[in-house]
């Protein structure tokens, strides 16, 4: 479903949509079946205002007429297995299990910016080489990455929809996750959690490219030339 | 509207002939069985909030902040047990319907509650004096809020008591007033242990 | 509250949670979940959220089963005083 | 506590039921009288659904047309949007699905259902509404004060709410704090009234299950709210005390943590969705079997459904907090039980479904707006299965889509639920009958419109458009010519939806005026409140009914009458 939307630019993006396509096609089915019976009951016991029609008596308590919601019910019961079991695998991918990382990122929410690092060569953070990003991410293709997200100030929510991938950031707390880009281009990142005035002007650009291209930009934006361009972190 | 069919805002004590309705326990003790059942999940998010708060530090208590008064708020506890002891006794005074053996202990329930609030309004200065503040640290603003916000309640139940009281001297004392006066009290009594348990231990 | 219905609810969730503990995957392995101090927390959110969860579940069933009760009781004593 | 002393043992009634002349102020401003207070409720409750409505009409033409001057609003900056969701959210919350499902049907019909004169605690009752009333103009107040209304989203997360640096609003985040709180304290104390009421002054004869389903409802839903609301407050002291007094509860730097008001706020938060729920699905109950002539399919089925989902929405809170870096562990369970939470629910609407079989269906507007709650409810019902799949939820949480789904849920709740009461109970209410036709015309310009809101709004969601951004051109993404055309569309029918409600008011006013004559029992139901007079007087009736029987003895075979009402003996 949601591919047709956006495209599918990690590698759980598409466990994510075959879920939600599952859990539509089910309860698609669901509803379909109950709005069908609920009209079809409805037209066929209508009678005009005014009529001295009368209906049948049942009161439901008897076994036999149970059945029409049991059985239903227990349909019910044996659909939301399956959908638990699909949610709980993705999640568990997505959010609790955490592949060997190539790269790692640092991401820093504050209100109204992001601001993303890169270790830099010597692949640590907070050492001299680190490269700083103010609303653009930069990333390799084909790379897994691990990222660590932390806001300087209010709630703030990393999102980006082609990766599927939404994360809040939380002052006080580093929370880990990873996400490996499979296509290259330019998306949107979004901020998912109100965090002031500001919250709708919070978009960042994503940048997915080859690793040719990605070793070059970090070469470029490497501590050397750093000194020169000094990105505009804002202090706090 | 005749009287033995109006509804409602009895409670229990009238010699009608209610058996076709007569309500399972009594409007206000219903009403305050209710009451205490928020009340009792108010406490529970506190003592949530305060178990998270310790958690998330590093050390507990915080250095540099003064202790709290184990023994003697012991002593305190011990102090308002007495109150809740007096209190079983006016009860069982009162459903025997001897409201004349019931004023004594209904008086000493009162004075050892009385004595509880105002002996935890003096521990306050103290730790006031000594720097902890609410803003000091999340360990006094906790402290403050809880004993605070049950403090409050005794408040509350000491009020409802001492109405309890006033009206068993006019002598007219309803089995509902009583009943919500000491389940309020009752309750009162039976968190601070786990708030002492919590917040001071 | 029947309690024939609430035991066949029972019994299935019940077994749902049974499968959810088979999966030890699932339940266990926590990759994301970071350092000491961290973990406290993590475990005081878990403890409280249990806590908040059941306190109010157990305390309706305490007090509303059995005013429930009481009153089911006394509508068949008055039932079968009717009929005398 | 104190009122709920009668004053006097030998007069219980020494102050609450005079019966003589009163003057205009204690007659309907300090009445103690439930049917008053329940009118009171839903006026106010009514007038606040204005300002809610307008608040969207302000923020949807934003959206549609992004910077230009909104008629009777003119241009919403960024503050205004953030303030205006953000009390949108709360005013259609708490101060109209709360105030009118549980607070108004609740008074109006407790006492009449289960037959007495009136509410267990009238003093009380009275109380309630005043502090609601003065909860309400709190919060409106919010909107005159320096750096005007709070704009931190209905769920106020600290840090943002907790600190006036980050948001702002100084004095509005405190105010709006502590409208919500005078708010819960108003319902706390009405609902300690419905419960007692219908638990211990029913007529005689009246058992547990002969009570009309919409008061067992009311009835749950009211201790769902009192059981849970207990932790928010705490959580709502704590955070005026971050406000106000500079303590650090929620201040990750002072050694507070923000996640704990989630914690708190969402234990709430959720039994809040079905405390509004279950008086709409009661109201539903009781018209869809007047109006097809049906016995309620498995009446004690329906009950312990109820309680089914209740005792749930204990256990499915903290999805809303799935993407909050909460122990990934939990997720699962919590997917689990919201899934198991789909059970009840499904039951519910099958045993609805299932009434209807058989029946004589009458499609009077009432009957009308009934079904549609039925249907509307189903969609909102099944879109949530959506998110309640942890995984799933992963990519939709905080979009449109879950906007869309809150909708289809507390819409049919609040508005469909509403006026299918309205329009129900009005006969008796003000002893006129409404217009049909008029009543029709309202119906389907409401549901009709309803739908193309939010339908592209599900569309939108799953193109990754997230809530409470004010202007969707900065993201390339969301700004194209299709996303555009669908928020336009969906602004369009809302404006067509509130045209609609004029319909509404009009008739509202003119059957009020000159209606026809109700009589006792115009729908011929069975219910205890129809054989009062319309409307009914000062103590309901002269003589307190018995009760025979349960609520639902519709077509019963070997009778004259197709009902049966509870009151006749045979």
């Amino acid at each position: 479903m949601i591919e047709s939307y956006l495209p599918q630019a990690s590698t759980f993006a598409g466990d994510i949509d075959w879920l939600f396509s599952m859990v539509f096609w089910i309860v698609g089915a669901w509803f379909l079946v109950c709005s069908g019976v609920f009209f079809w009951l409805v037209f066929k016991f209508r009678v005009p205002n005014g009529s001295q029609a009368t209906a049948e008596y049942i009161t439901g308590e008897e076994k036999s007429q149970k059945r029409w919601v049991t059985i239903p019910h227990l349909l019910v019961l044996f659909c939301d297995v399956f959908i638990i079991y699909g949610a709980v695998k993705v999640w568990y991918d997505v959010k609790q299990y955490l592949p060997p990382p190539d790269q790692e990122i640092q991401i820093i929410a504050q209100q109204w910016a992001w601001t993303f690092v890169h270790p830099g060569a010597d692949q640590k953070f907070d050492t001299a080489d680190d490269i700083h990003t103010v609303n653009e991410l930069r990333l390799q293709e084909d790379a897994v990455y691990h990222y660590h997200l932390s806001s300087n100030d209010v709630m703030h929510d990393f999102s980006v929809p082609v990766f599927r991938l939404k994360q809040d950031a939380i002052p006080g707390r580093v929370i880990t996750g990873w996400f490996t880009p499979t296509e290259s281009g330019e998306f949107d990142i979004q901020c998912a959690e109100i965090c002031g005035i500001g919250h709708g002007l919070m978009p960042a650009r994503l940048v997915v490219e080859d690793a040719a291209a990605h070793t070059a930009w970090l070469a470029e934006r490497s501590p050397v030339k750093l000194a020169a361009v000094t990105s505009p972190v804002v202090e706090n | 509207m005749s009287a033995g069919l109006s509804s409602g805002s009895n409670d229990g004590l009238e010699p009608i002939d209610r058996t076709a309705k007569r309500p399972v326990v009594a409007n206000g003790i219903l009403g305050m069985m209710l009451f205490i059942l928020t009340e009792v999940m108010l406490f529970a998010g506190l003592v949530s909030a305060f178990t998270i708060a310790k958690s998330a530090a590093p050390v507990w208590p915080p250095p540099g902040q003064p202790r709290l008064p184990i023994e003697a708020t012991a002593f305190n506890s011990v102090v308002l047990f007495a109150s809740a002891v007096a209190l079983l006794f006016a009860h069982r005074a009162f459903h025997k319907g001897d409201r004349e053996s019931m004023r004594r202990p209904m008086w000493l329930a009162l004075g050892l509650g009385s004595f509880f609030v105002i002996f935890q309004g003096f521990e306050w200065v103290t730790l006031l004096s000594e720097g902890l503040t609410m803003t000091s640290s999340t360990y006094g603003a906790f402290f403050y809020l809880i004993v605070g916000i049950h403090a409050l309640h005794a408040f509350g139940a000491i009020a409802l008591l001492a109405r309890a009281n006033h009206r068993l001297q006019q002598g007219w004392l309803t089995p509902g007033l009583f009943g919500a006066a000491e389940m309020f009290w009752f309750f009162v009594v039976g968190v601070w242990p786990v708030i002492y348990l919590v917040v001071y231990l | 509250m029947r309690l024939k219905s609430l035991r066949l609810k029972g019994f299935l969730i019940l077994g749902l949670v049974g499968m959810a503990l088979i999966w030890p995957d699932f339940a266990e392995a926590c990759a994301v979940c970071g350092a000491a101090q961290d973990e406290a927390t993590r475990k005081a959110f878990v403890g409280t959220t249990a806590f908040m969860t059941f306190l109010p579940l157990g305390m309706l069933f305490l007090v509303v089963g059995w005013y429930i009760r009481r009153t089911l009781q006394r509508e068949e004593e008055e039932e079968q005083r009717s009929e005398r | 506590m104190a009122e709920s002393i009668p004053t006097q043992p030998s007069d219980p009634h020494a102050d609450d039921h005079h019966h003589e002349e009163q003057s205009f102020v204690s007659k309907y401003l300090l009445s103690t009288d439930h049917k008053v207070i329940g009118m009171q409720y839903m006026f106010t409750g009514m007038a606040m659904a204005l300002i809610g409505g307008f608040m969207a009409y302000a923020f949807r033409m934003q959206l549609a047309f992004p910077g230009v001057e909104v008629p009777l609003w003119g241009v919403v900056t960024p503050a205004n949007y953030t303030a205006l969701v953000t009390n949108h959210g709360a005013i259609m919350i708490f101060w109209v699905a709360m105030p009118v499902l549980i607070a108004a049907f609740g008074n109006y019909l407790i006492p009449l259902m289960v037959g007495c004169d009136d509410m267990v605690f009238p003093k009380i009752n009275r109380l309630s509404y005043q502090i609601f009333l003065l909860s309400a103009i709190v919060l409106i107040s919010s909107y005159f004060v320096d750096g005007g209304g709070f704009g931190g989203a209905w769920t106020t997360y600290p840090p943002l709410s907790a600190k006036a640096e980050y948001n702002l609003t100084p004095m509005g985040a405190s105010i709006f704090i502590g409208a919500v709180g005078l708010e819960f304290v108003a319902f706390l104390l009405g609902g300690i009234n419905f419960i007692t009421t219908a638990m211990n002054a029913r007529a005689p004869g009246m058992k547990l299950y002969d009570i009309p389903m919409v008061i067992w409802m009311i009835v749950i839903a009211s201790i769902l709210f009192m059981v849970s609301v207990g932790p928010l407050l705490a959580g709502a002291i704590m955070l005026l005390f971050d406000q106000q007094l500079g303590t650090a509860f929620y201040d990750p730097n002072r050694g507070g943590d923000p996640v704990l008001w989630q914690h708190l706020f969402w234990f709430f938060g959720h039994p809040e969705v079905y405390v509004v729920l279950l008086p709409a699905i009661g109201i539903t109950a009781e018209i869809i079997t007047v109006f097809s002539r049906k016995k309620l399919f498995a009446y004690r089925t329906v009950l312990n459904t109820a309680i089914g989902t209740g005792v749930l929405s204990f256990c499915v809170w903290a999805h809303h907090q799935f993407i909050s870096g909460i122990d990934p562990r939990m997720a699962h369970v919590f997917t689990l039980t919201t899934l198991l939470i789909s059970i009840p629910i499904a039951e519910m609407m099958f045993v609805y479904i299932a009434t209807l079989y058989g029946g004589a269906i009458r499609l009077a507007t009432p009957m009308l707006w009934a079904l549609a709650f039925i249907f509307e409810f189903l969609i909102g019902g099944v879109t949530g299965i959506f998110l309640g799949a942890s995984g799933a939820d992963i990519y939709l949480h905080d979009t449109y889509f879950v906007l869309a789904h809150f909708h289809y849920t507390f819409f049919p709740i609040a508005i469909i639920g509403t006026f299918a009461g309205v329009t129900y109970w009005f006969p008796k209410m003000f002893g006129k009958m409404m217009s049909d036709r008029l009543g029709k015309i309202h119906f389907w310009g409401t549901i009709i419109p309803f739908n193309f809101i939010f339908i592209p709004l599900f569309f939108l969601g799953a193109g990754g458009q997230h809530r409470r951004i004010y202007d969707f051109q900065n993201f390339p993404a969301l700004a194209g010519e299709g996303m555009q055309d669908l928020r336009i569309l969906a602004t369009t029918s809302l404006l067509v939806m509130l045209g609609f409600q004029l319909v509404f008011f009009y008739n509202f006013i003119t059957s009020l005026m000159k209606g026809k004559a109700a009589g006792k029992n115009p729908w011929k139901a069975n219910t205890l409140e129809w054989t009062a007079e319309s409307p009914p007087p000062h103590g309901n009736w002269k003589e307190l009914p018995t009760v025979y029987r349960g609520p639902y003895e519709y077509s019963v075979p070997g009778r004259e009458k197709d009902y049966w009402p509870q009151d006749e003996p045979n």
